[in-house]
């Protein structure tokens, strides 16, 4: 047997998914699906960089008093983009952007997991987004996965002498990417039963490359066109973060 | 006779996500040329009204016509040109980083030529007296020049219709009185429809033709502004007062039993019925006949 | 422009929004573990029943509770789906798609319904959770579940400015989409970087603005929170009968004879 | 006599870090139980010389003292104690969820026990006129509500001296006059020194005790209204302009040769001296004499 018949079932599924709903769903693992072992694994896995980023938090904000509310706003701003309704092309729908990559060039890859700990909680218990089992699984996909991608790839980036908006669109996409693909791997894990793990990941992972692909590159471009704008209006903002250790 | 309209609503009814029902079926309209105030103390639905007229806010039930035609059957497109909005806070609408790039966004969005554009842009500046600010970046403009600016990014989509929300707040007197000076010339040397919402009373009995009073998503009263502020209770209802000017002479006339014509609602017309009351004995110089 | 979340129906004054947040956060943790742990169909969709009736008696528009139900059906759907051509079993039917032999299982079939209506009842507990309680007061209810001050600190902050800065990225999405910056691609994805720029750029700005007023009020590095008051004996009794009696149904549908 | 002063800022400089010069010499003071309005046109430097006063910011030159003693003597706890701040925006200055939360924000800071922090609260949203409001989330309060909260917020930490930046900015005519009433309620009985800054000049010669015009971060002139709203140059040098009522009769005057006593700035100041002129006989009531 191949992995294709499967895919097509799995194309279904996800035009289901495509027709009825946002795609964005797809993004945040649902409350209920996960059984409760994996769901404290995830939660045990995400812990330690929710406390590593509150760490951070702390030891910055000691040294300068405005760091907290400079963190929480951004916070908000970066939560209100993700909550942004763009259409995705192929889907012909609209979706949402993660903002996780934006969020961890602006403020760094640690302290993003922990507003996006915040982000999730308000969207599952407000939105029916993800879920309360599901948030530690979520926070390690979209937080951590897509921070830690999205702020590598950038620093990456500059490293290698590119200019800023190259690395912001790069820390969008592949922070976009990241956050998909570890969604299908969690998925697969509780969800393969009698099927072969790896099949089942490819399979799921095929399924959503039409609306996580051109998502991915909207989500590069949004960060991209974001990230510009501040560089250019409020340069100063940018030093805020770029100096200590939250990197 | 609807093709004079240049905006018409009608039985406009509209209720947020949440419940609060902002318009209640709201009759509105604005023939070609008129400047039509909205007043309504704060929280009435004059955003909302706004919103729904250019197309931003779909209502529940009623209908919008833009110069007799359904609103729904315009693309965004045709709308811009029959009709701008010019929002209360500048900030949110100027997202260039120039003054130039700014007001060239619309223009170039409809596709015109640099040559087109350029001439747009020059224009519309001029018209908000705004040239000299061309080259500066907008977030180093002060609030007024902003406001300008923010219009002049409209005007230079050639609407027929403007429509501005709430266009002196934060104005300093000087401000105040440049900005309405303006409006009034872009109505009545450009022939623009001109629709301001606000709620400052003092200045729009010499500018509106038209005075629509709003009230928790309803129309109190509509009509030229002598008509609308005699109506005494009607202006408490709507939390509003009268123009400090129409206020004296109302309180002279009420309180003090003074005989006075009519009620004068300009600092000119007032100064002219008060000379009707003072004998000609006391009074030092002759009057001029060329008040205000 | 925004799907932001309504908390309109959970400041509202009724008697699921006066009850101590712990209490209902127990509840619903408890309602939720035992929905997932449930291996019948019967407890999730009991449970279901009983949140949607309950948002519907408390005066939630049907409308929205469909609105955040739909999500989750087309979850379940796909759910199902998936998991009846991924079990092994007695085949109960079998498609050929672009030459393809799909086996739809009856296994596949019944674990796919047991895991959708998982989803289900767990969901709805989530959104009555929501829709009873605010989420500051949640965010309060997680300092006793020993969550850092510092975390709960910049939760406040993000609630309280996302409705503030989701207005002010309305009116800026507006104004582009008034000046026709939706009208072609290239104009899109711009616009759409320039909006993300703005909210960011207002939201730093309005940090530093909170920030002053914060220290104008004494602010010297930490919020300061009251102290959580003791939970109501009353709530605490309930909650103590309240929980057995979820342990007991669980176990009582769990071991039914067959 | 320094013993009286709440509130002294003399030769204040100071310049933004790109170079504008906001402020440049200014003299500004406050007696204790006063009500100072800062008159100014936009961008004169309002804003600015009331974050130097309460010590946010550093002038580069120049000295404030507070009750007498230097600003840079107080910790910020103390300075909480004796200076309160209400911005103009009141979004920035409520960052709690709910009402409660926000009023008790400052007095918990100040290490209060949570009896006097209730008792404060309680007593702060009362004097506001907000009480109703304790429970509700700050995001649904409307514009005006946050404005009376936003102040309450700082009511409650005591303040002997309270500082408004543009506290009618934006509200409506119900709003303003509410808000002016009630800043001269804490004013005249509970002996709070009000200063507040503003472009409106309508409502100040009611109010305020002394005005001090602002141009371009100078003080142009400083003094109680009349004397203010004489100097006409000056007024039109600052791009302000005479309270409505004060044009008319300042018109009749200058231009009809009728012959006013002073010049009237209120309303019942007005109607007395328009009183004065005309003639009994015309008088239809006999002039009541409790006028305003
Ligand atoms: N986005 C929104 N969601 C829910 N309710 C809203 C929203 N915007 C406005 N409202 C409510 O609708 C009513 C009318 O608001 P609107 O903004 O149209 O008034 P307005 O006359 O423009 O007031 P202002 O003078 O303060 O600008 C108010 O009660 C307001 O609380
Ligand atoms: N953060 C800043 N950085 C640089 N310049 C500033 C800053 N804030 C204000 N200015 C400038 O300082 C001058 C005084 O500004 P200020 O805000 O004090 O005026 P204001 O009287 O409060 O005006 P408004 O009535 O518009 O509030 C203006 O020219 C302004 O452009
Ligand atoms: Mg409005
Ligand atoms: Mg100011």
């Amino acid at each position: 047997m191949s992995y294709l018949p499967l895919t097509v079932v799995a194309l279904m599924a996800v035009t289901i998914l495509g027709i009825t709903a946002e795609p964005v769903y797809a993004m945040h693992i649902s409350e209920g699906i996960l059984p409760m072992g994996w769901a404290v694994l995830w939660f045990l896995a995400s812990l330690p960089f929710v406390v590593l980023g509150l760490r951070n938090l702390r030891i910055r904000s000691e040294k300068e008093p405005h760091f907290k509310a400079m963190v929480g706003l951004v916070g908000a701003g970066v939560f209100v983009i993700s909550c942004m309704p763009i259409p995705v092309p192929v889907a012909g729908t609209c979706s949402h952007p993660c903002g996780t990559g934006l969020a961890a060039i602006l403020i760094g890859p640690s302290i993003s997991v922990v507003v996006s700990s915040v982000a999730l909680l308000l969207q599952a218990l407000f939105l029916a987004h993800g879920g309360l089992t599901t948030l530690g699984a979520n926070i390690f996909s979209m937080g951590v996965a897509g921070s830690f991608a999205g702020y590598g790839i950038f620093v990456l980036c500059r490293r290698m002498g590119l200019s800023f908006i190259v690395a912001a669109f790069l820390a969008g996409v592949l922070s976009d990417w990241a956050t998909y693909a570890t969604t299908s791997f969690i998925l697969t894990g509780a969800l393969h039963a009698d099927t072969s793990f790896w099949k089942m990941f490819v399979t799921i992972l095929l399924a959503f490359v039409p609306t996580q692909v051109p998502l991915g590159i909207l989500e590069g471009f949004l960060s991209a066109g974001a990230y510009t704008f501040v560089h250019s209006r409020r340069p100063e903002y940018l030093g805020i973060f770029a100096k200590g250790g939250v990197a | 006779m609807n093709q004079e309209l240049a905006v018409q609503a009608s039985g406009v009814t509209y209720t947020y996500q949440e419940g609060t029902r902002a318009l209640n079926e709201v009759d509105f309209w604005a023939q070609s040329g008129e400047f039509v105030a909205m007043l309504a103390s704060n929280g009435s639905g004059k955003t909302t009204l706004i919103k729904v007229l250019v197309g931003l806010l779909e209502p529940q039930s009623g209908i919008v016509n833009i110069n007799g035609q359904n609103i729904r059957k315009f693309s965004r497109k045709d709308l811009c040109k029959h009709i701008g909005l010019v929002l209360q806070n500048p900030v949110d609408q100027l997202f260039a980083a120039t003054v130039d790039e700014d007001v060239a966004y619309g223009p170039r969005n409809l596709g015109l030529t640099e040559v087109e554009i350029n001439q747009r842009v020059a224009e519309s500046l001029e018209s908000v007296a705004a040239s000299e600010l061309r080259r500066r970046p907008v977030h180093h403009l002060s609030f007024g020049e902003q406001k300008r600016v923010s219009m002049a990014g409209v005007l230079a989509m050639h609407p027929s219709t403007l429509i501005l929300d709430e266009p002196t707040a934060g104005l300093d007197p000087a401000g105040e009185a440049l900005m309405m000076r303006l409006l009034n010339r872009l109505n009545r040397e450009q022939g623009i429809t001109v629709i301001l919402a606000t709620h400052s009373v003092d200045l729009l009995p010499l500018f509106a033709d038209r005075i629509c009073v709003l009230r928790h998503g309803k129309v109190l009263k509509q009509g030229p502004a002598d008509e609308i502020f005699c109506d005494h209770e009607m202006i408490n209802q709507a939390c509003l007062r009268l123009p400090y000017i129409a206020d004296l002479l109302h309180k002279m006339k009420e309180h003090d039993g003074v005989p006075i014509n009519g009620l004068p609602l300009t600092l000119g017309e007032a100064r002219m019925r008060l000379l009707e009351l003072i004998p000609e004995d006391l009074i030092t110089k002759h009057p001029e006949v060329k008040l205000q | 422009m925004f799907d932001l979340f309504l908390d309109f129906f959970a400041n509202r004054e009724n008697r699921l929004t006066r009850m101590d947040s712990r209490t209902k956060m127990i509840m619903a943790l408890s309602l939720i573990f035992t929905v997932i742990l449930s291996t019948k169909i019967i407890l999730p969709l009991i449970v279901m029943a009983v949140c949607v009736s309950i948002m519907l008696i408390m005066g939630i528009p049907p409308k929205i509770v469909f609105l955040r139900l739909i999500a989750p059906m087309s979850i379940v759907v796909a759910l199902v789906v998936v998991q009846t051509f991924s079990l092994n079993g007695t085949s109960f039917f079998s498609v050929s798609l672009f030459g393809f032999h799909l086996v739809a299982t009856h296994e596949g079939l019944t674990h796919g319904i047991m895991l959708g209506s998982r989803v289900l009842g767990a969901i709805s507990v989530m959104i009555l959770l929501g829709s009873v309680t605010p989420a500051h007061k949640i965010f309060h209810a997680l300092r006793w579940f020993k969550v850092p001050d510092t975390w709960v600190e910049i939760a406040l902050l993000i609630y309280r400015y996302t409705f503030t800065l989701a207005d002010q990225t309305t009116d800026v999405a507006e104004a582009q989409k008034l000046r026709l910056g939706y009208s072609s691609v290239r104009g899109s994805l711009s616009s759409i970087g320039v909006l993300a720029g703005t909210v960011i750029t207002r939201s730093m700005d309005q940090a530093m603005r909170t920030y002053e007023a914060m220290t104008l009020r004494g602010y010297d590095g930490a919020m300061r929170f009251e102290a959580l008051p003791k939970m109501p004996k009353t709530e605490s009794m309930g909650l103590l009968v309240v929980l057995p009696v979820i342990m007991a149904t669980y176990c009582v549908v769990e071991w039914w004879p067959k």
